[in-house]
C-alpha cells in the first residue's frame, strides 16, 4: 500500500534535531498518508512537539529529510509547506484573540484564495472570503460565534477555532498537536467527532494524551520515547506491544 | 485649556504692543543649552550687562527682549527666528553663535527686512559676494583670528606646522584663514569629527609626525579636551600649541586649568584693553556673574551698544528702515575694544591682538602681549556685492 | 460621527489659515505646516510600528533620506514634482535595503539594528562633504506656479495638508486591504500567520517600504518648510521623537500620528514659551503616559494590552 | 608605519574599549537578565561623572570616584525600585520610551543642579605627567584607566563565574524561569544587578570625565556605542560585551588613525580627506550590521532559543 500511495505522503526520513547536547529527535522515520488518523503518542518530554515543528517547518532539522508528496521540503519554510498542502494546529491555541471569529477565519481563507499582495481594495468588501469563512465555521460548529471576539470564546471553542484556521487552507495533511488538551468531557466528544470528519478526506497526524480518543480514532499509532520511535503499528498491535507497555502505557495504567 | 487661554491672551498682548512704536523689540536667539551653551550664555550675559548699563533702554527707548534657545540646532533656530519676526515683529535680531545656524536662518531674516546684528558668527558667505544690507557683524569675520595666528606663527618662522580642525565648513574656513598668512610648510592638515571629545588617536599621529608646532581650532568642549589631552600626552612641552582666541578664553581656561599657562592665542578683544567701556564691562561682568568675561561676552556687550547707538541716531524712529540701516552702517561708538568701525561689507575693521595665558595674581587668565593686525579687513570685503 | 471625523478634520484643516489670520496669529500657519508634515512621517511610522508591530528605532533615516535627496535635487535645479518623486523613491529604496537587513532579526535585535543603520546614515551625512557635513544643505523654495513659491506660508500649508491627506488616505486603504490584514495578523501572532501560509517577512518588508516611502515624502516637504536639511533630521533623537509621537497618539490607532504630533509639538511650543526647562516636563509627561496610560492619549492601542511574549517552541 | 605609533594607537584603542566595556557590561546584564532596554544607562554614566566632579575638589580624585560610584549605585537602586521594575513586564517599546523619558528628565535635573555649561574635572595631579614607554611617552592617566578597566573586568569575570550571585546572573541571562526555580528572590536580585550596572557606569563616567567632558548629554553618544557592543557581543553575555568592546574600540581608533593615511596612499588627498572621516565614523556600524547578518543573535548569545 505504501508504495502505491507514495506520491501523496508526508514522510520523515532519519530526522534528527539537537538542541546543544540534547538530542530532542533521534532518527525518526515516519509516514503519514492517504486518509485517516495516524496517532503519535508518548510520555511528556518525548519530543512530540519538536517533531511537529520539524514536520511543519517551524524548525530546521539537524539532519535527515522531510518529504511532502515525494518532494524534499527540508529547506522549505512553513508558508512553503502550507502551499504544498501541509497545515497544523497548536497545543497552546494560536489564534488572533482581538479579532472576531469571522475575521480570524477570513484571514485564513484569504491565504488560499489568490494573492494577498493587494493594497487598495478593502478586504471587508470581499463577500466570498466571508462566505467561505462562514462555511468553515459551520464545519467546526462555530457558526453562532462568528461575530464574537476570539478572546470571548471558551477554551473548547478556541480549540475549535484553532483547528478551523488550519482547515481553511484546505490541507492534504494536517498535524494536530494535542487538540483535546484541557477539554471537558462534552467538548472532547465534539472534538473527536470533528477530527473523524476531518480525517475522512485527508491525512491527520494526531498527537494526543487522551488514549480513549487515540484508540477510537487512529488507524495507525506510533510511539515516541526520548525522541525515538520505539514502535509503530495498528492500535491493537501497539496496545499489546510489551515494550510500549513497559515504557509508556505501564506508567499510565499504574496511574 | 485654561493654560491655552492664557497663552492666547499673552500672544494677543504681545501683538497689541507691537503696534505701539514706543519700545525697541529685540529677538535674541542663541545656544543656551547643550554642549555649546557656554558660548551663548556668555554672549547673553554680556548683552544683558550692556542693557543694564544703558538703563534698560536702547537709544532712549525701553527694550522688549525675547530670548530663545536654539539648542544648537538649525531647525530650532529657524523656528525661533520665524516666531520673532512674524509673531513678535522685532526690530532687531541677534544672538546666534554658530555659523551653520546663522546660514540656516539668513534667508528668513533678510526676506523680512529685519536688521540682524551678529555677535559671533561671521561666515564668509555673508562677507563677500553674498553680503546683505540687513546683516551686520559686530565681532569678526570667521577667518580673522585664524589669519592673525597664521601671521604670528609665520613670524616665528616655524618650519613644519600640523593643523587640524573639525570636519565642517567653519573648520575648513579656519584652516584656510590660517594658511592665508602662514607661508611655511604644513606637515599635515587633518579634519576631526565634529564635537569629538577624545583625541588620543590624533595626538598619537601628531607625535609620530614630529611637527615644529600645532595649530588647531576646536569649538566648545572639543577645544577643552584637545588641550587637556595634548598636555597629558606630554606634547605641550615638546611641540608648542597655538590657538585662536575662542579656543583659549575664560571658559576654556576655567575648564583646563594650569596646563593652559603659556599658550598663545589671538583675539580682537582682551580683558586689559584700556578704554572706559572695557574697564566698566570687565569690572561689572566679574561683579555681576562671578567669573571672568570671555570674548563672547564682550561681543554680546558690543552688540547692545551698536543697537543703542543706531536707535539714538534715528531718534527712536524705527519705522524708517533705510535710515536705521544707514545709522548702523556709519556707526561710531566706543566698543569693548575701542572705537568701532564697519567695513563696506558690514564686518568690522579692527585690530587683532596676541594674548598669552598666564598666572595673573591668583587666577589664570589671558594677558595682552601685542598687536598682530592693525585695522584688519577680511579677505572677502573686496568681493562685496551688497544686496 | 466616526465616519464624519475625517471630513470634519479636513474642513478644519482647510479653514485653519483663515481662522489664524482672523485671530491675528499668522505665525502659527507655518507652525501648523510643520505639524502636518511631521504628522505624515509619524503616521508612516505608525503603519510600521502600530499596524506592523515592528519597533523601528531608525525612522529618521527615511525622513532624512527624502530630505537630503530633495535638497540635492533642488541644488541641481529640479522642481517640486521631481523632488517629491525621487525623494520618496530613494527613501523607499533605502527602506527596502535596511528593512531587508533588519528583518533577519527579531525583537531587541531588530530595534538595535534599525537604530544602528540609521546612525550609519547620520554619520555619513555629518562627515560627507557632498552632503554638506554638519551644516547640511540649503535650498531655495520650490516654485508652484507663477511667482508663488513654497516660501509662502499659505502655499506651504496647503501643500502639506494635501500631502498629509493623501498619505493618510493611502495608509487607510493599505491597512484595510488584504495586505493590511496580513500585516496586522503578523503583528498579533507571527507564528500562526506563518502557519497559515503567509511568508511573514515578505509582507513586513513591503509594509516597511511603504512606511519608509511616506516618511521620505514628509522629508521632502520638511526641506521646503525649513529651506535646508541637516543631519539632525537623521539623528536617533529624531527617531525617538517619532516614536514618542506615535505612542502618545495611541499606537496602532489610525489618528495616532496626527494626534501625537499635534500634542507633542504643541506641548513643545507652549512649554517653550513658559519655561526653559520644557524637556523636563515633556519627559515627565511621557513617563507618566508610559507608566499609567500606556495605550496613549487615544485609547484604542493594541500593542500594550498584551504582555510581550517570547515564543518558546 | 612606525611600530611605536601602532603600539600607541593600540593602547588608545584598548583604553577606549575598556571604558566602553564598563558601560556595556552593565547594559548587557540588565538586558539579558531583566530583559530591559535601558536608554537611561547613559544618564547614570553622566551622573557618575558629575558626582565625581562635585566631590573631587573636596576629597581628592580617588575618594571622589568611590563616593560617586556609591552615590550612583544608590540612585540606580532607587530608580529601579521606584520606576524601572514597573517596566520589566512591559513591551520593549514601552521600555525604550520610558527610559527615553528618564533620559530627558535626568538631563534637565542635572542642568538644574549643575548648570548648562560643562564643569571641570581634572585627572589627579599624580597622574598628570606622561610616562616614558619604550619608544614614546604616554599619558599616565590613560595607563591607569587601562589598568582599572582590566581590574574591573577581572573582578566581573570572578563575580560572574565563581560566585553564587554570578551563578544567578548566568542562569537569569540564559533562562529567566530557572532563576525563579532556584528559589532566588527576584526583586532584590534585580535591584542589585541594576545598582551594579549603575556602579559600573559611574566608574566609567568618573574615569572618562577628565578625558572627555562633564556635560549634560555626555552619555548619549557613548550609550549608542555601548548598545552596538552589546548587540555585537550577544545580549546577556559579559564575555560578548568584552570582545565586542575590544572590536568596536580598536576598530574606531584604527579607523580614525590609519584610514585617512591608507586612503591617501590609494587615492588623492582631497578624496581621502573627505571620505576618510566618513568611512571611519561608520566603520563600527558596518561591523555591527555584518555581525548581525551572519549571526543574528550576536557573537556569544547567552540564551539558546526563544
Amino acid at each position: 500500500m505504501a508504495g502505491i500511495q507514495s506520491q501523496s505522503a508526508l514522510v520523515a526520513e532519519n530526522l534528527c534535531k539537537n538542541f546543544g547536547a540534547l538530542a530532542a529527535t533521534q532518527n525518526v522515520n515516519l509516514r503519514v498518508e492517504g486518509k485517516g488518523v495516524h496517532a503519535l503518542i508518548g510520555p511528556n518530554g518525548a519530543g512530540k512537539t519538536t517533531l511537529v515543528n520539524l514536520l511543519s517547518g517551524a524548525l530546521p532539522p539537524s539532519s535527515g529529510r522531510v518529504l511532502l508528496s515525494g518532494q524534499d521540503v527540508s529547506r522549505v519554510d512553513m508558508p512553503g509547506r502550507v502551499a504544498r498542502g501541509l497545515s497544523r494546529t497548536y497545543q497552546i491555541t494560536s489564534i488572533y484573540p482581538e479579532w472576531t471569529v469571522w475575521r480570524n477565519l477570513a484571514l485564513s481563507v484569504q491565504g488560499r484564495s489568490g494573492t494577498s499582495m493587494r493594497f487598495w481594495q478593502p478586504v471587508t468588501g470581499e463577500r466570498a472570503l466571508y462566505r467561505q469563512a462562514a462555511e468553515i465555521a459551520e464545519e467546526v460548529g462555530l457558526t453562532s460565534r462568528l461575530n464574537a471576539p476570539a478572546s470571548d470564546l471558551s477554551h473548547g471553542e478556541r480549540k475549535q477555532l484553532d483547528v478551523a484556521l488550519a482547515l481553511a487552507s484546505n490541507p492534504k495533511f494536517l498535524l494536530m498537536d494535542e487538540p483535546m488538551a484541557g477539554l471537558g468531557h462534552e467538548e472532547s466528544v465534539r472534538m473527536v467527532d470533528l477530527i473523524r470528519r476531518i480525517a475522512g478526506i485527508r491525512a491527520v497526524l494526531l498527537i494526543e494524551h487522551d488514549m480513549d480518543a487515540v484508540f477510537s480514532l487512529a488507524n495507525e499509532v506510533s510511539v515516541l520515547v526520548y525522541g525515538q520511535i520505539i514502535a509503530s503499528g495498528t492500535p491493537e498491535a501497539i496496545k499489546n506491544d510489551p515494550e510500549v507497555q513497559r515504557a509508556y502505557l505501564g506508567d499510565d495504567h499504574a496511574a | 485649556m485654561h493654560n491655552f487661554m492664557k497663552l492666547a491672551a499673552l500672544t494677543v498682548l504681545l501683538s497689541a504692543s507691537a503696534l505701539a512704536q514706543n519700545a525697541v523689540k529685540v529677538g535674541f536667539v542663541s545656544t543656551l543649552s547643550g554642549p555649546g551653551s557656554g558660548l551663548g550664555v556668555d554672549a547673553r550675559d554680556g548683552f544683558n550687562l550692556a542693557l543694564k548699563h544703558l538703563g534698560n533702554k536702547l537709544g532712549g527707548l525701553p527694550v522688549e527682549i525675547s530670548f530663545s534657545d536654539d539648542k544648537q540646532d538649525a531647525d530650532t533656530a529657524r523656528q525661533a527666528v520665524d516666531k520673532a519676526i512674524k509673531r513678535d515683529k522685532v526690530d532687531f535680531l541677534t544672538g546666534i553663535i554658530f555659523s551653520n545656524l546663522l546660514l540656516a536662518v539668513g534667508d528668513t531674516v533678510f526676506d523680512s527686512k529685519t536688521p540682524y546684528i551678529s555677535l559671533n558668527a561671521g561666515p564668509s558667505q555673508y562677507a563677500g559676494s553674498g553680503c546683505n544690507a540687513y546683516f551686520y557683524n559686530v565681532a569678526w569675520q570667521n577667518d580673522n583670528l585664524h589669519e592673525a595666528m597664521g601671521k604670528y606663527v609665520n613670524s616665528r618662522k616655524f618650519s613644519d606646522v600640523y593643523i587640524l580642525a573639525p570636519n565642517y565648513p567653519a573648520g575648513k574656513d579656519a584652516l584656510t584663514g590660517f594658511k592665508r598668512f602662514f607661508k611655511g610648510k604644513i606637515t599635515a592638515e587633518v579634519y576631526t569629527k565634529v564635537n569629538q571629545l577624545d583625541f588620543a588617536a590624533e595626538i598619537a599621529q601628531i607625535r609620530a609626525a614630529r611637527p615644529k608646532a600645532v595649530y588647531t581650532f576646536q569649538p566648545g568642549g572639543s577645544g577643552i579636551n584637545f588641550i587637556k589631552q595634548y598636555a597629558e600626552a606630554g606634547l605641550l612641552k615638546e611641540i608648542p600649541l597655538f590657538l585662536p582666541g575662542f579656543s583659549a578664553d575664560a571658559d576654556v581656561i576655567k575648564a583646563v586649568g594650569p596646563n593652559m599657562v603659556g599658550i598663545f592665542n589671538t583675539s580682537q578683544w582682551a580683558m586689559e584693553l584700556s578704554n572706559p567701556t572695557n574697564a566698566k564691562f570687565v569690572a561689572d561682568f566679574k561683579a555681576t556673574y562671578g567669573r571672568n568675561p570671555s570674548l563672547y561676552a564682550a561681543q554680546g556687550y558690543d552688540a547692545a551698544l551698536l543697537m543703542s547707538e543706531a536707535v539714538k541716531d534715528v531718534k527712536g524712529n524705527l519705522s524708517d528702515g533705510a535710515a536705521l540701516r544707514k545709522a548702523l552702517e556709519n556707526t561710531s561708538f566706543i566698543s569693548t575694544h575701542g572705537a568701532f568701525k564697519f567695513n563696506k561689507n558690514h564686518y568690522p575693521v579692527q585690530d587683532i591682538y596676541l594674548r598669552q595665558v598666564a598666572k595673573v595674581g591668583g587666577s589664570i587668565q589671558n594677558r595682552l602681549v601685542g598687536k598682530v593686525f592693525s585695522n584688519h579687513e577680511d579677505a572677502y570685503a573686496k568681493d562685496r556685492k551688497m544686496k | 460621527m466616526k465616519r464624519l471625523l475625517p471630513f470634519l478634520l479636513l474642513a478644519l484643516g482647510l479653514a485653519l489659515p483663515f481662522i489664524l489670520t482672523a485671530m491675528g496669529q499668522e505665525y502659527y500657519i507655518s507652525f501648523a505646516s510643520r505639524v502636518l508634515v511631521v504628522a505624515l512621517a509619524a503616521s508612516a511610522l505608525n503603519l510600521i510600528l502600530g499596524y506592523g508591530g515592528l519597533v523601528s528605532f531608525g525612522h529618521a533615516a527615511y525622513f532624512g533620506a527624502g530630505a537630503y535627496t530633495a535638497a540635492l535635487l533642488a541644488g541641481k535645479g529640479a522642481g517640486l514634482p521631481a523632488q517629491l518623486l525621487v525623494g520618496t523613491g530613494v527613501a523607499a529604496l533605502l527602506a527596502f535595503v535596511f528593512g531587508w537587513a533588519a528583518l533577519r532579526t527579531r525583537g531587541v535585535y531588530f530595534i538595535m539594528i534599525t537604530l544602528a543603520l540609521a546612525q550609519m546614515l547620520y554619520y555619513l551625512a555629518v562627515s560627507s562633504d557632498s552632503l554638506g557635513g554638519e551644516d547640511g544643505l540649503r535650498i531655495s523654495r520650490a516654485a508652484l506656479w507663477g511667482d508663488l513659491t513654497l516660501g509662502d506660508d499659505r502655499a506651504m500649508y496647503y501643500t502639506a495638508l494635501t500631502a498629509l491627506t493623501l498619505g493618510l488616505f493611502v495608509i487607510w486603504r493599505v491597512v484595510h486591504s488584504r495586505f493590511g490584514e496580513v500585516v496586522q495578523a503578523a503583528r498579533d501572532n507571527e507564528t500562526r500567520t506563518a502557519a497559515l501560509g503567509y511568508p511573514v517577512r515578505r509582507y513586513q518588508l513591503v509594509n516597511f517600504v511603504i512606511g519608509g516611502a511616506l516618511a521620505g515624502l514628509a522629508g521632502v516637504l520638511m526641506t521646503q518648510i525649513s529651506g535646508f536639511t541637516n543631519p539632525s533630521l537623521l539623528s536617533w533623537q529624531q527617531s525617538g521623537q517619532f516614536m514618542m509621537m506615535v505612542i502618545l497618539g495611541g499606537v496602532g490607532t489610525f489618528w495616532a500620528g496626527l494626534l501625537g504630533t499635534a500634542v507633542l509639538l504643541g506641548l513643545e511650543e507652549y512649554l517653550g514659551e513658559v519655561t526653559e526647562r520644557w524637556p523636563l516636563f515633556v519627559g515627565l509627561i511621557l513617563l507618566g503616559v508610559m507608566l499609567f496610560a500606556p495605550k496613549g492619549l487615544g485609547s484604542l492601542g493594541t500593542l500594550f494590552g498584551r504582555k510581550k511574549k517570547e515564543v518558546v517552541e | 608605519m612606525p611600530l611605536d605609533l601602532i603600539l600607541e594607537q593600540l593602547l588608545n584603542g584598548v583604553q577606549f574599549s575598556l571604558m566602553l566595556f564598563l558601560l556595556a557590561a552593565g547594559l548587557t546584564l540588565i538586558f539579558g537578565v531583566m530583559d530591559l532596554i535601558n536608554l537611561a544607562h547613559g544618564s547614570l554614566y553622566m551622573i557618575g561623572a558629575y558626582l565625581t566632579a562635585t566631590f573631587a575638589p573636596h576629597v581628592g580624585f580617588f575618594p571622589a570616584v568611590v563616593l560617586a560610584i556609591l552615590g550612583t549605585m544608590l540612585i540606580g537602586g532607587l530608580l529601579e525600585v521606584t520606576i524601572i521594575r514597573r517596566l520589566y513586564a512591559r513591551t520593549h517599546l514601552t521600555q525604550v520610551l520610558s527610559t527615553f523619558a528618564l533620559m530627558l528628565i535626568a538631563n534637565e535635573v542635572v542642568r538644574m543642579i549643575w548648570g548648562a555649561q560643562p564643569i571641570a574635572l581634572s585627572a589627579p595631579e599624580s597622574l598628570s605627567q606622561p610616562v616614558q614607554l619604550p619608544g614614546f611617552k604616554y599619558s599616565a592617566y590613560r595607563l591607569f584607566i587601562i589598568a582599572a578597566g582590566l581590574g574591573v573586568g577581572a573582578g566581573l569575570y570572578y563575580l560572574v563565574n565563581k560566585t553564587r550571585v554570578g551563578m544567578w546572573l548566568r542562569a537569569g541571562a540564559s533562562n529567566r524561569e530557572m532563576t525563579r526555580a532556584m528559589g532566588v528572590k527576584i526583586g532584590p536580585l534585580y535591584t542589585l544587578i541594576f545598582a551594579l550596572g549603575a556602579g559600573l557606569c559611574a566608574l566609567a563616567g568618573a574615569l572618562l570625565g577628565p578625558l572627555l567632558s562633564v556635560q549634560v548629554g555626555m552619555g548619549e553618544n557613548i550609550l549608542i556605542l555601548a548598545f552596538v557592543v552589546v548587540v555585537i557581543g550577544g545580549i546577556g553575555s559579559i564575555k560578548g560585551a568584552f570582545i565586542g568592546s575590544l572590536l568596536v574600540g580598536i576598530l574606531d581608533t584604527a579607523g580614525r588613525a590609519f584610514l585617512p593615511t591608507w586612503l591617501t596612499a590609494l587615492f588623492n588627498p582631497q578624496l581621502a580627506g573627505s571620505f576618510g572621516p566618513a568611512l571611519a565614523s561608520i566603520a563600527i556600524y558596518v561591523l555591527m550590521a555584518a555581525v548581525l547578518f551572519f549571526k543574528p543573535r550576536g557573537l556569544f548569545p547567552a540564551r539558546g532559543t526563544g
